[in-house]
Protein backbone atom coordinates (compact mmCIF):
# COMPACT_ATOMS: atom_id res chain seq x y z
CA UNK A 1 0.00 0.00 0.00
CA UNK A 2 2.44 2.58 0.93
CA UNK A 3 4.61 1.88 -2.19
CA UNK A 4 1.73 2.12 -4.34
CA UNK A 5 1.33 5.31 -2.60
CA UNK A 6 5.17 5.86 -3.43
CA UNK A 7 4.62 5.83 -7.05
CA UNK A 8 2.04 7.44 -7.44
CA UNK A 9 3.41 10.43 -5.48
CA UNK A 10 6.46 10.19 -8.24
CA UNK A 11 4.36 9.80 -10.94
CA UNK A 12 2.76 13.13 -9.86
CA UNK A 13 6.10 15.27 -8.96
CA UNK A 14 7.81 13.71 -12.15
CA UNK A 15 7.05 17.16 -13.82
CA UNK A 16 7.98 19.17 -11.27
CA UNK A 17 11.53 20.82 -11.72
CA UNK A 18 13.31 20.21 -8.18
CA UNK A 19 12.18 19.45 -4.70
CA UNK A 20 13.94 20.24 -1.71
CA UNK A 21 14.82 16.70 -0.92
CA UNK A 22 15.78 16.02 -4.43
CA UNK A 23 18.12 19.43 -4.24
CA UNK A 24 19.84 18.21 -1.00
CA UNK A 25 20.56 14.87 -2.36
CA UNK A 26 21.98 16.31 -5.34
CA UNK A 27 23.74 18.56 -3.36
CA UNK A 28 25.66 15.68 -1.50
CA UNK A 29 26.72 14.44 -4.92
CA UNK A 30 28.38 16.57 -5.86
CA UNK A 31 30.19 17.20 -2.68
CA UNK A 32 31.08 13.32 -2.59
CA UNK A 33 32.22 14.07 -6.28
CA UNK A 34 34.47 16.69 -5.48
CA UNK A 35 35.53 14.83 -2.55
CA UNK A 36 36.71 11.98 -4.63
CA UNK A 37 38.03 13.89 -7.37
CA UNK A 38 40.51 15.77 -5.27
CA UNK A 39 41.71 11.74 -3.40
CA UNK A 40 42.22 10.94 -6.87
CA UNK A 41 44.05 13.62 -7.67
CA UNK A 42 46.58 13.67 -4.36
CA UNK A 43 46.87 9.65 -4.77
CA UNK A 44 50.46 8.38 -4.63
CA UNK A 45 51.26 7.16 -8.31
CA UNK A 46 52.44 3.24 -6.74
CA UNK A 47 51.41 1.84 -3.73
CA UNK A 48 52.90 -1.11 -2.05
CA UNK A 49 49.76 -2.88 -1.49
CA UNK A 50 49.88 -6.42 0.28
CA UNK A 51 50.69 -8.05 -2.94
CA UNK A 52 54.24 -8.95 -1.23
CA UNK A 53 53.09 -9.97 1.97
CA UNK A 54 50.92 -12.69 0.25
CA UNK A 55 53.64 -13.22 -2.54
CA UNK A 56 55.51 -13.93 0.80
CA UNK A 57 53.45 -16.13 2.29
CA UNK A 58 52.04 -18.13 -0.78
CA UNK A 59 54.27 -21.07 -0.01
CA UNK A 60 52.48 -21.92 3.28
CA UNK A 61 49.23 -21.39 2.18
CA UNK A 62 48.67 -24.70 0.03
CA UNK A 63 47.66 -23.32 -3.20
CA UNK A 64 49.03 -21.49 -6.08
CA UNK A 65 46.55 -18.72 -6.95
CA UNK A 66 46.82 -15.90 -4.56
CA UNK A 67 43.05 -15.08 -4.53
CA UNK A 68 42.02 -17.87 -3.40
CA UNK A 69 45.16 -17.80 -0.53
CA UNK A 70 43.64 -14.91 0.52
CA UNK A 71 39.97 -15.70 0.77
CA UNK A 72 40.40 -19.23 2.39
CA UNK A 73 43.31 -19.17 4.05
CA UNK A 74 44.72 -15.56 5.21
CA UNK A 75 40.86 -14.55 5.33
CA UNK A 76 39.13 -17.37 5.63
CA UNK A 77 36.23 -16.31 7.99
CA UNK A 78 35.44 -13.66 5.81
CA UNK A 79 34.41 -15.91 2.90
CA UNK A 80 32.87 -18.57 6.26
CA UNK A 81 30.86 -15.35 6.77
CA UNK A 82 29.99 -14.58 3.26
CA UNK A 83 28.41 -18.16 2.91
CA UNK A 84 26.42 -18.27 6.08
CA UNK A 85 25.06 -14.59 4.47
CA UNK A 86 23.76 -16.93 1.31
CA UNK A 87 22.03 -19.00 3.63
CA UNK A 88 20.38 -16.34 5.49
CA UNK A 89 19.07 -15.62 2.28
CA UNK A 90 17.83 -18.92 1.46
CA UNK A 91 16.12 -18.95 4.96
CA UNK A 92 14.39 -15.25 4.34
CA UNK A 93 13.26 -16.04 1.00
CA UNK A 94 11.85 -19.61 2.72
CA UNK A 95 9.83 -17.57 5.30
CA UNK A 96 7.92 -15.37 3.15
CA UNK A 97 6.73 -17.43 0.58
CA UNK A 98 5.54 -20.68 -1.07
CA UNK A 99 6.89 -22.00 -4.07
CA UNK A 100 4.50 -20.25 -7.50
CA UNK A 101 2.82 -23.09 -8.50
CA UNK A 102 3.42 -22.95 -12.35
CA UNK A 103 0.12 -22.76 -14.29
CA UNK A 104 1.96 -22.66 -17.63
CA UNK A 105 -0.92 -23.67 -20.51
CA UNK A 106 1.56 -24.15 -23.97
CA UNK A 107 3.63 -27.24 -23.28
CA UNK A 108 7.94 -27.35 -23.79
CA UNK A 109 8.97 -27.35 -27.05
CA UNK A 110 11.28 -30.23 -27.74
CA UNK A 111 14.15 -27.94 -28.42
CA UNK A 112 14.28 -26.03 -25.12
CA UNK A 113 14.35 -30.09 -24.42
CA UNK A 114 17.10 -30.50 -26.30
CA UNK A 115 19.26 -27.30 -24.94
CA UNK A 116 18.47 -28.77 -21.15
CA UNK A 117 19.87 -32.10 -22.54
CA UNK A 118 22.81 -30.54 -23.64
CA UNK A 119 23.94 -27.99 -21.91
CA UNK A 120 23.06 -29.78 -18.29
CA UNK A 121 26.16 -32.06 -18.27
CA UNK A 122 28.28 -29.44 -19.85
CA UNK A 123 27.19 -27.16 -17.33
CA UNK A 124 28.19 -29.30 -14.17
CA UNK A 125 31.33 -30.33 -15.84
CA UNK A 126 32.24 -26.90 -16.15
CA UNK A 127 30.96 -25.75 -12.95
CA UNK A 128 33.66 -28.68 -11.53
CA UNK A 129 36.49 -27.65 -13.48
CA UNK A 130 36.27 -23.77 -12.01
CA UNK A 131 35.81 -25.17 -8.95
CA UNK A 132 39.34 -27.40 -9.14
CA UNK A 133 41.02 -24.65 -10.99
CA UNK A 134 40.28 -22.37 -8.49
CA UNK A 135 43.34 -23.72 -6.51
CA UNK A 136 46.29 -22.43 -9.26
CA UNK A 137 44.05 -19.98 -11.40
CA UNK A 138 41.08 -17.98 -11.29
CA UNK A 139 38.24 -19.42 -10.41
CA UNK A 140 36.62 -20.92 -7.19
CA UNK A 141 33.62 -21.65 -4.95
CA UNK A 142 31.99 -19.22 -5.93
CA UNK A 143 32.70 -19.28 -9.91
CA UNK A 144 31.94 -22.84 -9.95
CA UNK A 145 28.86 -22.39 -7.39
CA UNK A 146 27.07 -19.69 -9.99
CA UNK A 147 27.38 -22.55 -13.05
CA UNK A 148 26.27 -24.65 -10.75
CA UNK A 149 23.35 -22.66 -9.99
CA UNK A 150 22.51 -22.32 -13.74
CA UNK A 151 22.35 -25.71 -14.46
CA UNK A 152 19.66 -25.93 -11.76
CA UNK A 153 17.95 -22.69 -13.09
CA UNK A 154 17.76 -24.08 -16.94
CA UNK A 155 16.24 -27.78 -15.14
CA UNK A 156 13.55 -25.64 -13.15
CA UNK A 157 12.39 -23.44 -16.17
CA UNK A 158 11.83 -26.47 -18.42
CA UNK A 159 9.80 -27.37 -15.40
CA UNK A 160 10.61 -30.85 -15.60
CA UNK A 161 8.92 -33.34 -13.34
CA UNK A 162 11.64 -34.96 -11.11
CA UNK A 163 12.73 -32.06 -10.31
CA UNK A 164 9.87 -30.99 -7.94
CA UNK A 165 10.00 -34.38 -6.79
CA UNK A 166 13.43 -34.55 -5.09
CA UNK A 167 12.36 -34.74 -1.53
CA UNK A 168 12.56 -30.93 0.69
CA UNK A 169 14.88 -32.87 3.27
CA UNK A 170 17.54 -33.42 0.38
CA UNK A 171 17.46 -29.93 -0.64
CA UNK A 172 18.21 -28.89 2.84
CA UNK A 173 21.14 -31.35 3.76
CA UNK A 174 22.84 -29.55 0.43
CA UNK A 175 21.80 -26.19 1.64
CA UNK A 176 23.62 -27.03 4.65
CA UNK A 177 26.72 -29.20 3.54
CA UNK A 178 28.67 -25.93 2.65
CA UNK A 179 28.55 -23.75 5.86
CA UNK A 180 28.80 -26.84 8.03
CA UNK A 181 31.73 -28.62 6.39
CA UNK A 182 33.47 -24.96 6.71
CA UNK A 183 32.26 -24.38 9.97
CA UNK A 184 33.86 -27.90 10.42
CA UNK A 185 36.69 -27.39 9.86
CA UNK A 186 37.17 -24.37 11.55
CA UNK A 187 36.32 -26.42 15.19
CA UNK A 188 39.08 -28.86 13.45
CA UNK A 189 41.73 -25.93 12.90
CA UNK A 190 40.84 -24.45 16.43
CA UNK A 191 41.48 -28.48 18.46
CA UNK A 192 45.05 -29.21 16.31
CA UNK A 193 46.53 -25.62 16.09
CA UNK A 194 44.57 -23.52 18.94
CA UNK A 195 43.66 -21.22 16.33
CA UNK A 196 40.66 -20.64 14.21
CA UNK A 197 41.01 -21.75 10.47
CA UNK A 198 45.19 -21.68 11.12
CA UNK A 199 44.97 -25.42 9.00
CA UNK A 200 47.56 -27.48 10.31
CA UNK A 201 50.83 -28.07 8.28
CA UNK A 202 50.88 -30.08 5.39
CA UNK A 203 46.96 -30.35 5.13
CA UNK A 204 46.13 -26.91 3.81
CA UNK A 205 45.90 -27.47 0.25
CA UNK A 206 43.15 -30.69 0.72
CA UNK A 207 41.05 -28.38 3.21
CA UNK A 208 40.83 -25.73 0.88
CA UNK A 209 39.64 -28.20 -1.93
CA UNK A 210 37.24 -30.17 0.44
CA UNK A 211 35.54 -26.60 1.54
CA UNK A 212 35.52 -25.40 -2.09
CA UNK A 213 33.68 -28.26 -3.46
CA UNK A 214 31.04 -28.51 -0.34
CA UNK A 215 30.37 -24.66 -0.89
CA UNK A 216 30.09 -25.14 -4.54
CA UNK A 217 27.01 -27.61 -4.26
CA UNK A 218 26.01 -25.08 -1.32
CA UNK A 219 25.83 -22.01 -3.42
CA UNK A 220 24.29 -23.90 -6.51
CA UNK A 221 21.83 -25.05 -4.60
CA UNK A 222 21.01 -21.68 -3.07
CA UNK A 223 21.16 -19.60 -5.91
CA UNK A 224 18.46 -21.91 -7.94
CA UNK A 225 16.54 -22.20 -4.46
CA UNK A 226 16.56 -18.75 -4.79
CA UNK A 227 15.44 -19.07 -8.31
CA UNK A 228 12.28 -20.92 -7.26
CA UNK A 229 11.11 -18.24 -5.08
CA UNK A 230 10.31 -20.26 -2.00
CA UNK A 231 9.58 -22.83 -0.38
CA UNK A 232 8.80 -26.01 -1.77
CA UNK A 233 5.47 -27.24 -1.79
CA UNK A 234 5.20 -30.49 -0.14
CA UNK A 235 7.21 -29.60 2.60
CA UNK A 236 7.22 -31.53 5.76
CA UNK A 237 7.47 -28.62 8.06
CA UNK A 238 3.96 -26.89 7.76
CA UNK A 239 3.99 -23.62 9.54
CA UNK A 240 1.38 -20.73 8.81
CA UNK A 241 3.10 -19.37 6.31
CA UNK A 242 0.13 -17.78 3.49
CA UNK B 1 43.17 -5.47 -30.07
CA UNK B 2 42.10 -3.49 -32.81
CA UNK B 3 39.56 -5.98 -33.80
CA UNK B 4 38.39 -5.97 -30.09
CA UNK B 5 38.04 -1.92 -30.66
CA UNK B 6 36.07 -2.53 -33.46
CA UNK B 7 33.56 -4.72 -31.49
CA UNK B 8 32.85 -2.58 -28.61
CA UNK B 9 31.00 0.32 -30.38
CA UNK B 10 29.02 -3.04 -31.55
CA UNK B 11 27.56 -3.14 -28.13
CA UNK B 12 27.47 0.96 -27.55
CA UNK B 13 25.28 1.29 -31.11
CA UNK B 14 22.90 -1.64 -29.66
CA UNK B 15 22.02 -0.24 -26.90
CA UNK B 16 19.68 2.16 -29.10
CA UNK B 17 17.69 -1.08 -30.03
CA UNK B 18 17.12 -1.77 -25.75
CA UNK B 19 15.81 1.60 -25.82
CA UNK B 20 13.94 1.82 -28.75
CA UNK B 21 13.18 -2.01 -29.10
CA UNK B 22 9.18 -2.21 -30.46
CA UNK B 23 8.64 -5.90 -28.85
CA UNK B 24 10.06 -7.28 -25.72
CA UNK B 25 11.43 -10.02 -27.99
CA UNK B 26 13.67 -6.76 -29.36
CA UNK B 27 15.30 -5.98 -26.21
CA UNK B 28 15.87 -9.86 -25.53
CA UNK B 29 17.71 -10.39 -28.80
CA UNK B 30 19.97 -7.49 -28.57
CA UNK B 31 20.83 -8.83 -25.18
CA UNK B 32 21.59 -11.70 -26.82
CA UNK B 33 23.81 -10.14 -29.18
CA UNK B 34 25.56 -8.83 -26.53
CA UNK B 35 26.78 -11.44 -25.21
CA UNK B 36 27.97 -13.34 -28.53
CA UNK B 37 29.91 -9.82 -29.10
CA UNK B 38 31.45 -9.92 -25.28
CA UNK B 39 32.51 -13.60 -26.17
CA UNK B 40 33.94 -12.43 -29.28
CA UNK B 41 35.66 -9.20 -27.63
CA UNK B 42 37.03 -11.68 -24.60
CA UNK B 43 38.27 -14.21 -27.32
CA UNK B 44 40.12 -11.75 -28.95
CA UNK B 45 41.47 -10.38 -25.75
CA UNK B 46 42.77 -13.51 -24.74
CA UNK B 47 45.03 -13.10 -27.65
CA UNK B 48 45.84 -9.54 -27.63
CA UNK B 49 46.64 -9.55 -23.67
CA UNK B 50 48.08 -13.09 -23.72
CA UNK B 51 45.96 -14.24 -21.00
CA UNK B 52 44.35 -17.49 -21.67
CA UNK B 53 41.85 -17.35 -18.31
CA UNK B 54 40.34 -15.00 -20.50
CA UNK B 55 39.00 -17.96 -22.81
CA UNK B 56 37.42 -19.08 -19.50
CA UNK B 57 35.64 -16.10 -18.82
CA UNK B 58 34.24 -16.35 -22.61
CA UNK B 59 33.07 -20.19 -21.86
CA UNK B 60 31.06 -19.00 -18.62
CA UNK B 61 29.33 -16.19 -21.14
CA UNK B 62 29.08 -19.16 -24.04
CA UNK B 63 26.96 -21.07 -21.47
CA UNK B 64 25.11 -18.61 -19.93
CA UNK B 65 24.05 -17.08 -22.94
CA UNK B 66 20.84 -19.28 -23.33
CA UNK B 67 19.64 -18.93 -19.89
CA UNK B 68 18.25 -15.46 -20.03
CA UNK B 69 16.59 -16.14 -23.55
CA UNK B 70 14.70 -19.59 -21.81
CA UNK B 71 13.72 -17.62 -18.72
CA UNK B 72 11.94 -15.16 -20.98
CA UNK B 73 10.30 -17.35 -23.57
CA UNK B 74 8.96 -19.77 -20.32
CA UNK B 75 8.50 -17.00 -17.46
CA UNK B 76 8.05 -13.33 -18.85
CA UNK B 77 6.89 -13.21 -22.45
CA UNK B 78 3.31 -14.71 -22.06
CA UNK C 1 50.59 1.68 -30.14
CA UNK C 2 49.34 -1.40 -28.36
CA UNK C 3 48.99 1.01 -25.19
CA UNK C 4 46.92 3.35 -27.27
CA UNK C 5 45.01 1.63 -28.67
CA UNK C 6 43.84 -0.04 -25.38
CA UNK C 7 43.15 3.38 -23.70
CA UNK C 8 40.40 3.82 -26.29
CA UNK C 9 39.00 0.61 -25.65
CA UNK C 10 39.03 1.68 -21.95
CA UNK C 11 37.66 5.32 -22.73
CA UNK C 12 34.76 3.31 -24.49
CA UNK C 13 34.21 1.02 -22.49
CA UNK C 14 33.42 3.61 -19.18
CA UNK C 15 31.75 6.19 -21.52
CA UNK C 16 29.34 2.89 -22.34
CA UNK C 17 29.02 1.52 -18.96
CA UNK C 18 27.68 5.13 -17.81
CA UNK C 19 25.29 5.55 -19.96
CA UNK C 20 24.09 2.08 -19.46
CA UNK C 21 24.13 2.80 -15.63
CA UNK C 22 22.09 6.22 -16.24
CA UNK C 23 19.59 4.76 -18.64
CA UNK C 24 18.98 1.78 -16.18
CA UNK C 25 18.46 4.23 -13.88
CA UNK C 26 16.29 6.56 -15.75
CA UNK C 27 14.08 4.39 -17.07
CA UNK C 28 10.64 3.79 -16.56
CA UNK C 29 9.57 0.61 -17.79
CA UNK C 30 11.24 -2.21 -15.69
CA UNK C 31 11.52 -5.10 -18.08
CA UNK C 32 13.57 -2.64 -20.71
CA UNK C 33 15.72 -1.50 -17.31
CA UNK C 34 16.10 -5.86 -16.55
CA UNK C 35 17.22 -5.81 -19.91
CA UNK C 36 19.93 -2.73 -19.31
CA UNK C 37 21.23 -4.51 -16.18
CA UNK C 38 21.86 -7.64 -17.87
CA UNK C 39 24.15 -5.65 -20.20
CA UNK C 40 25.52 -3.55 -17.55
CA UNK C 41 27.00 -6.88 -16.06
CA UNK C 42 28.11 -8.19 -18.93
CA UNK C 43 30.09 -5.00 -19.96
CA UNK C 44 31.15 -4.51 -16.28
CA UNK C 45 32.66 -8.11 -16.88
CA UNK C 46 34.65 -6.72 -19.64
CA UNK C 47 35.60 -3.95 -17.05
CA UNK C 48 36.86 -6.12 -14.69
CA UNK C 49 38.85 -8.40 -17.55
CA UNK C 50 40.55 -4.75 -18.11
CA UNK C 51 41.40 -4.46 -14.32
CA UNK C 52 43.03 -7.23 -14.68
CA UNK C 53 41.21 -9.00 -12.03
CA UNK C 54 40.25 -12.29 -13.96
CA UNK C 55 38.95 -13.85 -10.99
CA UNK C 56 36.45 -11.07 -10.11
CA UNK C 57 35.39 -10.94 -14.13
CA UNK C 58 34.50 -14.30 -13.75
CA UNK C 59 32.19 -13.98 -11.08
CA UNK C 60 30.98 -11.19 -12.75
CA UNK C 61 30.17 -12.85 -15.87
CA UNK C 62 28.73 -15.89 -14.00
CA UNK C 63 26.15 -13.93 -11.52
CA UNK C 64 26.04 -10.48 -12.77
CA UNK C 65 25.36 -11.30 -16.72
CA UNK C 66 23.81 -15.11 -16.50
CA UNK C 67 22.32 -15.82 -13.33
CA UNK C 68 20.49 -12.12 -11.96
CA UNK C 69 19.32 -11.66 -15.61
CA UNK C 70 16.62 -14.73 -15.17
CA UNK C 71 16.28 -13.83 -11.29
CA UNK C 72 14.71 -10.61 -12.87
CA UNK C 73 12.95 -12.06 -14.97
CA UNK C 74 10.98 -14.40 -13.05
CA UNK C 75 10.53 -11.99 -10.74
CA UNK C 76 8.60 -9.93 -13.30
CA UNK C 77 6.02 -12.17 -13.78
CA UNK C 78 4.93 -12.57 -9.91
CA UNK C 79 5.05 -8.96 -10.09
CA UNK C 80 1.97 -6.97 -9.81
CA UNK C 81 0.97 -6.54 -13.44
CA UNK C 82 -2.19 -3.98 -13.43
CA UNK C 83 0.35 -1.19 -11.41
CA UNK C 84 0.42 1.37 -13.98
CA UNK C 85 3.25 3.20 -15.75
CA UNK C 86 5.57 -0.01 -14.74
CA UNK C 87 5.38 -3.02 -16.65
CA UNK C 88 4.70 -2.03 -20.38
CA UNK C 89 5.98 -5.41 -22.15
CA UNK C 90 3.35 -4.97 -24.78
CA UNK C 91 4.55 -1.61 -26.40
CA UNK C 92 3.32 -1.15 -29.62
CA UNK C 93 3.80 -5.03 -30.60
CA UNK C 94 1.64 -4.88 -33.64
CA UNK C 95 -0.44 -7.33 -32.44
CA UNK C 96 -3.53 -8.84 -34.45
CA UNK C 97 -5.58 -9.43 -31.39
CA UNK C 98 -5.30 -5.77 -29.79
CA UNK C 99 -6.18 -3.74 -32.33
CA UNK C 100 -9.15 -5.74 -32.46
CA UNK C 101 -10.50 -5.90 -29.11
CA UNK C 102 -9.11 -2.96 -27.25
CA UNK C 103 -8.45 -0.31 -30.22
CA UNK C 104 -8.40 2.84 -27.91
CA UNK C 105 -5.44 1.00 -25.51
CA UNK C 106 -3.28 0.66 -28.49
CA UNK C 107 -3.83 4.14 -29.07
CA UNK C 108 -2.61 5.50 -25.45
CA UNK C 109 0.01 3.01 -25.60
CA UNK D 1 53.76 -20.56 -40.02
CA UNK D 2 53.31 -17.33 -41.41
CA UNK D 3 50.36 -18.71 -43.84
CA UNK D 4 48.12 -19.67 -40.99
CA UNK D 5 48.55 -16.31 -39.04
CA UNK D 6 47.40 -14.88 -42.01
CA UNK D 7 44.47 -16.44 -42.94
CA UNK D 8 43.69 -16.31 -39.34
CA UNK D 9 43.64 -12.93 -39.56
CA UNK D 10 41.17 -12.89 -42.75
CA UNK D 11 39.01 -15.12 -40.91
CA UNK D 12 38.76 -12.46 -37.90
CA UNK D 13 38.05 -9.74 -40.34
CA UNK D 14 35.47 -11.74 -42.21
CA UNK D 15 33.72 -12.17 -38.84
CA UNK D 16 34.27 -8.70 -37.95
CA UNK D 17 32.32 -7.85 -40.99
CA UNK D 18 29.24 -10.59 -39.97
CA UNK D 19 29.34 -8.79 -36.51
CA UNK D 20 28.99 -5.24 -37.84
CA UNK D 21 26.06 -6.52 -40.50
CA UNK D 22 24.78 -8.27 -37.66
CA UNK D 23 24.18 -5.30 -35.66
CA UNK D 24 23.56 -3.25 -38.30
CA UNK D 25 20.31 -5.22 -39.55
CA UNK D 26 19.37 -5.15 -35.69
CA UNK D 27 18.89 -1.41 -35.55
CA UNK D 28 17.22 -0.76 -39.29
CA UNK D 29 15.30 -4.17 -40.02
CA UNK D 30 11.74 -3.43 -39.55
CA UNK D 31 9.78 -6.19 -37.77
CA UNK D 32 10.63 -9.17 -35.17
CA UNK D 33 11.52 -11.54 -37.89
CA UNK D 34 14.00 -10.38 -39.88
CA UNK D 35 15.62 -9.01 -36.94
CA UNK D 36 16.10 -12.54 -35.59
CA UNK D 37 17.61 -13.10 -39.25
CA UNK D 38 20.19 -10.09 -38.35
CA UNK D 39 21.18 -11.60 -35.12
CA UNK D 40 21.74 -14.95 -36.01
CA UNK D 41 24.45 -14.35 -38.68
CA UNK D 42 26.36 -12.10 -36.46
CA UNK D 43 25.88 -15.38 -33.95
CA UNK D 44 26.96 -18.68 -36.09
CA UNK D 45 28.70 -17.15 -38.67
CA UNK D 46 30.52 -14.15 -37.16
CA UNK D 47 31.81 -15.88 -34.09
CA UNK D 48 32.92 -18.93 -35.98
CA UNK D 49 34.95 -16.76 -37.52
CA UNK D 50 36.66 -14.94 -34.80
CA UNK D 51 36.98 -19.05 -33.14
CA UNK D 52 38.23 -19.82 -35.96
CA UNK D 53 41.04 -17.57 -37.02
CA UNK D 54 42.16 -17.42 -33.75
CA UNK D 55 42.40 -21.41 -33.23
CA UNK D 56 44.67 -20.59 -36.78
CA UNK D 57 46.49 -18.23 -34.94
CA UNK D 58 47.32 -20.25 -31.39
CA UNK D 59 49.58 -22.97 -31.79
CA UNK D 60 48.25 -24.76 -28.88
CA UNK D 61 45.67 -27.52 -29.34
CA UNK D 62 43.96 -27.36 -26.26
CA UNK D 63 43.57 -23.61 -26.39
CA UNK D 64 42.36 -24.25 -30.42
CA UNK D 65 39.59 -26.82 -29.05
CA UNK D 66 38.11 -24.95 -26.10
CA UNK D 67 37.96 -21.56 -28.59
CA UNK D 68 36.10 -24.59 -31.37
CA UNK D 69 33.59 -25.87 -28.07
CA UNK D 70 32.41 -21.45 -26.68
CA UNK D 71 31.54 -21.94 -31.26
CA UNK D 72 29.72 -24.58 -30.13
CA UNK D 73 28.00 -24.05 -27.26
CA UNK D 74 27.03 -20.04 -28.45
CA UNK D 75 25.61 -22.41 -31.83
CA UNK D 76 23.66 -24.14 -29.35
CA UNK D 77 21.99 -21.39 -27.32
CA UNK D 78 21.51 -18.63 -30.43
CA UNK D 79 19.93 -21.06 -32.68
CA UNK D 80 18.06 -22.86 -29.63
CA UNK D 81 16.27 -19.36 -28.76
CA UNK D 82 15.74 -17.53 -31.73
CA UNK D 83 13.92 -20.59 -32.55
CA UNK D 84 12.01 -20.02 -29.43
CA UNK D 85 11.44 -16.28 -29.72
CA UNK D 86 10.27 -16.41 -33.47
CA UNK D 87 7.78 -19.12 -32.51
CA UNK D 88 6.56 -18.02 -29.49
CA UNK D 89 5.68 -14.35 -31.74
CA UNK D 90 4.23 -16.32 -34.54
CA UNK D 91 2.04 -17.72 -31.27
CA UNK D 92 1.08 -14.49 -30.15
CA UNK D 93 0.10 -13.16 -33.56
CA UNK D 94 2.87 -10.81 -34.53
CA UNK D 95 2.48 -9.97 -37.63
CA UNK D 96 5.34 -10.32 -39.96
CA UNK D 97 6.51 -6.97 -42.28
CA UNK D 98 5.14 -6.43 -45.47
CA UNK D 99 5.85 -3.94 -48.02
CA UNK D 100 3.83 -1.06 -47.64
Amino acid sequence: MRTEKKTRGQTQNRHRRFDSFQLLFLFLIICLTILLGTILCNFPESTPGLADAVASQQKQSGVESPVTAVLLNFRGYDTLLEVMVLLLAVIGVWSLARAPVSKQTTEISPVQMGVVRLLTPVLCLVAAYLVWQGSHLAGGAFQGGAIFGAAGVLLLVSELDWIRAIPVSLLRIGLVLGPLTFVGTALYCLFITGDLLAYPEGTAGWLILLIETSCAISIGLTLALLFGGGRPEDDVFNGDIP
Amino acid sequence: MLFALILLPNITVGIFRILKGSTAADRMMTAQLFGTCGVAILLLLSAGMGNPVLIDIALVFALLAALATLTFIRRTWE
Amino acid sequence: MTYSILTLFDIILVLTLLWLGWRLLSSEDIFTAVILFISFGLMMALAWVRLRAPDVALAEAALGAGLTGPLFLAALRRMNRTRKGERRLDDHENREEDQRTNPEQTQTL
Amino acid sequence: MAILHHSGTILIITGLLFFLSGTVGLIRFPDVYSRLHALTKADNVGLGCVACGLALQSNNWAVAAKLLLIWLLVLIASSASCHLIASSAMQKNIKPWMRP
